[in-house]
């Protein structure tokens, strides 16, 4: 097992892959969308409360996916919980750099936090959709959009 | 890696892969710091340096436009590629080199004969059988086939195990049964399908048999004749061959009787622009410039694994699997997806709690490479209720020590995975 | 042979491709104990050797199949294989990379546009216009298409010299017009159409061009946006690349509308017996292991004519091309077939009572290579009353001594020929 | 000019090709037959009068072609004329077999006599077809298909 592998499968993402937060589903919910990384067969469904201040009161997501895809929809749920529409997508932004490698998340400012712990993901190509997935799946769902697929 | 010495089978060294692997110069290669085990041969094989040469040397010396030349680049190219096709004859002994027909892959073959075929001969009702193990190459053009003329498709279904269920199929034929579509060996599960059987029940119903060899000539012997299918596909790329090139193996009787494909310059005796007089046939079917390079690098692809003999080659790869087989099955939550009695080199399968995506990169970083997905067969995905498998796929040159390695490295995902 | 000075162009030499002839192995070659000249590059280019080291490289070290792949392989051939999109979007300067489709050459990406857009969209009674100096590649898809939904096709009449006849051309356009196919440049005459006032012309009937790439990608600089054409095909192989491999730029939006043309992996998002959905745009018309390596090496092909410069290669090949009519002018007996205004580096005639065929049998002998037949173009044949024709084309790595040891061939076949 | 090509385009050759013998239509013919080479656009039409002796009483072509093939086709009609169905089936059968190269005529007893003049084109593929293309349409009318393509 190499570094790399240790800082991707850390034990809170794999914490979060067993125990995923806010596993559920939201009935009715303001808006939902559905994400699909037909690659690897990941698939999610969010929901969003979202209040008349434009604040995400609550989210949630049901789906089948890798630890990768898992986690990251799960801590995302916690993260985003509480914060306002602009402010989510401020981190949508945020996180899709990280993933990419233009946000250099050590060196630039940033709001991500402990979703830092996703940067490793940059490394390696084929995974940055399975991160980035519940993040894009996020971003349709707060433009309405009812399915996003990533590959 | 230490090779297991207790379970590994007590073979006389009849074949020595490390003889093979030298002759493929990727091989050598290093990934993630660590020496590449590559495992994904079902996906697409590595080339053997005679093959690389082959291509250096066609473009060095002589590389022409086939069949409209004079000249003699151009002839010397012609008669080179033309060879060819009395070797793919051989190889699946065809009964004459004109039931050969050159095409981009198996997914152009098998569209090819939707879309000539099929157009031609299936209309409202007509019932196409394919089986529940096909790939999606042997799913989709059937479907568009179906979706315009208004065909049925009717689906096979497979056992636990991953076989064809026969009796299913027995009594799904009848007489509005028209094509049957089926592959040789599944690139997902690995059973090798009882093909001859298939092919006399379907021509009992009045059904002609379109074979999907992708996963069949690289690994045993084929004889079409002996098999009496009508149609037989097959891609370069996934032995020891280039990609770009596949074959249609047709008799030639129906091939004759077929519409054209694709149209255009080599497959036209005479154009006028009211009145076109196609080529005979293999050339009716092979439209523009040819994949001439391809094809005569698949030429050197078939002298390679015939100097080391197809039976040999099937011998040793159902060893490998053999004990791969035997060492996956010793891992605790470890299920192995497609346990057909007659299997080709494919272990498929799937570690408890544990998503395939997650496997395929820790295996990576180990330099094991392996595919992980539903391997463009969704349909056996849904048939075993995953996601996805991963799958190990081996080739000639693959040697037992490679085995322990994917079995060291499956083991470590469960570390990382407590 | 001597230089013939004389009516050399009083050349500043800015272009020298004797730099460049060292990096193709073949003209190296001999045949019939002579130098190689090699005029037959119309027919297909040949390969230098970086891109024939690339084809090594991506061998030895980085083929796996793509797409599909999570393991470092596969990964690797994915970048490579899909950074050449944008690669080929710059060479035809088309505004987004997924309006860039792989295909296997012209002839598919023609049958292509004619099988899907053209099925969608054609129906009884709609017209077809086709020129009279069409490639059988944009002849026969349009002639299989028509027959098969009762369309009409209809030929814009060529004039002596070999252009399209504008006047013409204009009146035959209506409201019934729908697909306008036109050669961007003939293999059979050279001509350059002007491609940007027919599509206007086209689209203010309410047509859409469809423009056969294959000859002018290699020789001009081709802005697919300018001449706003609405479907461009061409070929790897006449372009310093492999065979087996073409492009097919479509604007985007026609693109998405329309249904798929070969079914296999890849051009899937999702597969049940019951129900399909397709991918996008431009995979969704890329079925099945694509020509993988033909794609990376047609990448270093393009860098290849880049750093020469394609504005350097068009001028040099123009000056070779009046030197060569110059000099066969000069040649009794001698017609040159195609003599629009406009031109590329094709060189088309006739020698009074000697058949072509004994022309280039007789040219061979001295090694220089020619086409001699019909061209894939037997309408232009007929429009010229010729049963053939024997063709010099001319690359960037041709000479104008090559120019001298044609016409000098010719001689002697006259001189046999008494 | 190198000698294989003196050889091939012998004054012979280039005899019958300027000036064709029995370069005409039969009206009526017993048999007729059309033979088309699509690659370099040789065509030709060939008559037949065979009387009930089995003997070719008359035979005569026209057509498009190159050198070698018309100049074959005039040469053969002077060969057969007068000969019987079996003669001319030997005769195509030889010459055949010559400019394929598995008859050395040379070395092996034939009947070709001056059709020996061909034997060249064996070391040039791309012209066997012209040569031949004659006799294949006359073994074809002998048979009575009407037409014959070589390629
Ligand atoms: C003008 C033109 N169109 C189409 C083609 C067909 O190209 P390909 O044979 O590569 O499919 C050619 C070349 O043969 C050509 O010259
Ligand atoms: C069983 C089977 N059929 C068809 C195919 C399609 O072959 P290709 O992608 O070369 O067209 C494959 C390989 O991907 C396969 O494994």
């Amino acid at each position: 097992m190499n570094d790399r592998m240790k800082q991707l499968y850390q034990e809170l993402i794999l914490d979060h892959n067993k125990n995923p937060r806010n596993f559920r589903t939201i009935d009715p919910a303001d808006r939902e969308a559905l994400g699909h990384n037909p690659l690897c067969g990941d698939k999610l469904k969010l929901y969003l409360k979202i209040n008349d201040q434009n604040v995400i009161e609550d989210v949630a997501f049901i789906g089948d996916g890798c630890a990768i895809s898992k986690a990251s929809a799960s801590m995302m749920t916690t993260v985003v919980k509480g914060k306002t529409v602009e402010e989510a997508e401020e981190l949508f932004t945020q996180f899709h750099e990280m993933s990419m490698g233009t946000l250099n998340v050590d060196t630039q400012e940033n709001k991500l936090g402990k979703l830092t712990i996703f940067s490793g993901v940059r490394d390696l190509p084929a995974r940055v959709k399975c991160a980035t997935l519940p993040w894009h799946t996020l971003h349709s769902a707060l433009h309405n959009k009812k399915e996003i697929t990533t590959e | 890696m230490n090779l297991n010495q207790d379970i590994l089978p007590n073979r006389e060294i009849s074949f020595d892969p490390i003889l093979y692997r030298k002759d493929f110069p990727i091989l050598n290669r290093e990934v993630n710091g660590t020496k590449l085990v590559y495992l994904d041969n079902a996906a697409s094989m590595q080339m053997p340096q005679v093959v690389i040469d082959s291509f250096v040397d066609y473009q060095s010396r002589f590389h022409a436009n086939v069949h409209r030349g004079v000249h003699t680049l151009s002839q010397e190219a012609t008669d080179k590629y033309e060879a060819v096709r009395s070797k793919i004859r051989d190889l699946i002994h065809a009964k004459s080199e004109n039931e050969i027909i050159y095409t981009y892959g198996t997914t152009d073959a098998l569209n090819m004969v939707a879309s000539t075929y099929g157009r031609q001969n299936i209309s409202t009702g007509d019932e196409i059988l394919i089986s529940e193990m096909e790939h999606h190459a042997n799913i989709v053009p059937w479907y568009m086939l179906a979706k315009e003329v208004g065909a049925i498709i009717k689906v096979i279904p497979i056992t636990d195990s991953g076989e064809i269920n026969m009796d299913a199929y027995t009594s799904m034929l009848s007489n509005r049964t028209k094509i049957v579509a089926v592959t040789h060996v599944s690139n997902a599960l690995g059973t090798i399908n009882p093909v001859k059987t298939i092919a006399e029940l379907a021509h009992q119903a009045g059904a002609i048999i379109v074979v999907d060899g992708a996963q069949a000539v690289p690994h045993a012997k084929v004889d079409v004749q002996d098999l009496n299918c009508d149609f037989y596909a097959f891609s370069a790329h996934k032995m020891c061959g280039p990609t770009g090139l596949g074959v249609l193996y047709g008799k030639f009787d129906i091939l004759n009787s077929m519409p054209p494909y694709r149209g255009g310059g080599d497959m036209i005796k005479s154009v006028t622009f009211e009145h076109i007089i196609f080529n005979d046939v293999p050339f009716k079917f092979e439209a523009g410039t040819p994949p001439i390079s391809q094809v005569i690098m698949f030429g050197e692809s078939i002298d390679y694994v015939n100097n080391i003999g197809i039976d040999r080659i099937s011998e040793y790869e159902s060893e490998l699997l053999s004990y791969a087989t035997k060492r996956a099955n010793e891992i605790e939550g470890l299920t192995i997806i497609g346990t057909a009695v007659q299997k080709a080199s494919v272990l498929s399968f799937t570690l408890k709690g544990i998503h395939p995506h997650d496997i395929g990169t820790i295996l990576d970083q180990s330099g094991v490479a392996v595919r992980t997905g539903h391997h463009c067969a969704q349909p056996v995905m849904d048939r075993f209720n995953v996601p996805a498998t991963t799958r190990a796929s081996f080739a000639f040159y693959n040697t037992f020590e490679e085995v322990d390695e994917l079995i060291s490295a499956i083991h470590q995902v469960k570390e990382v995975f407590g």
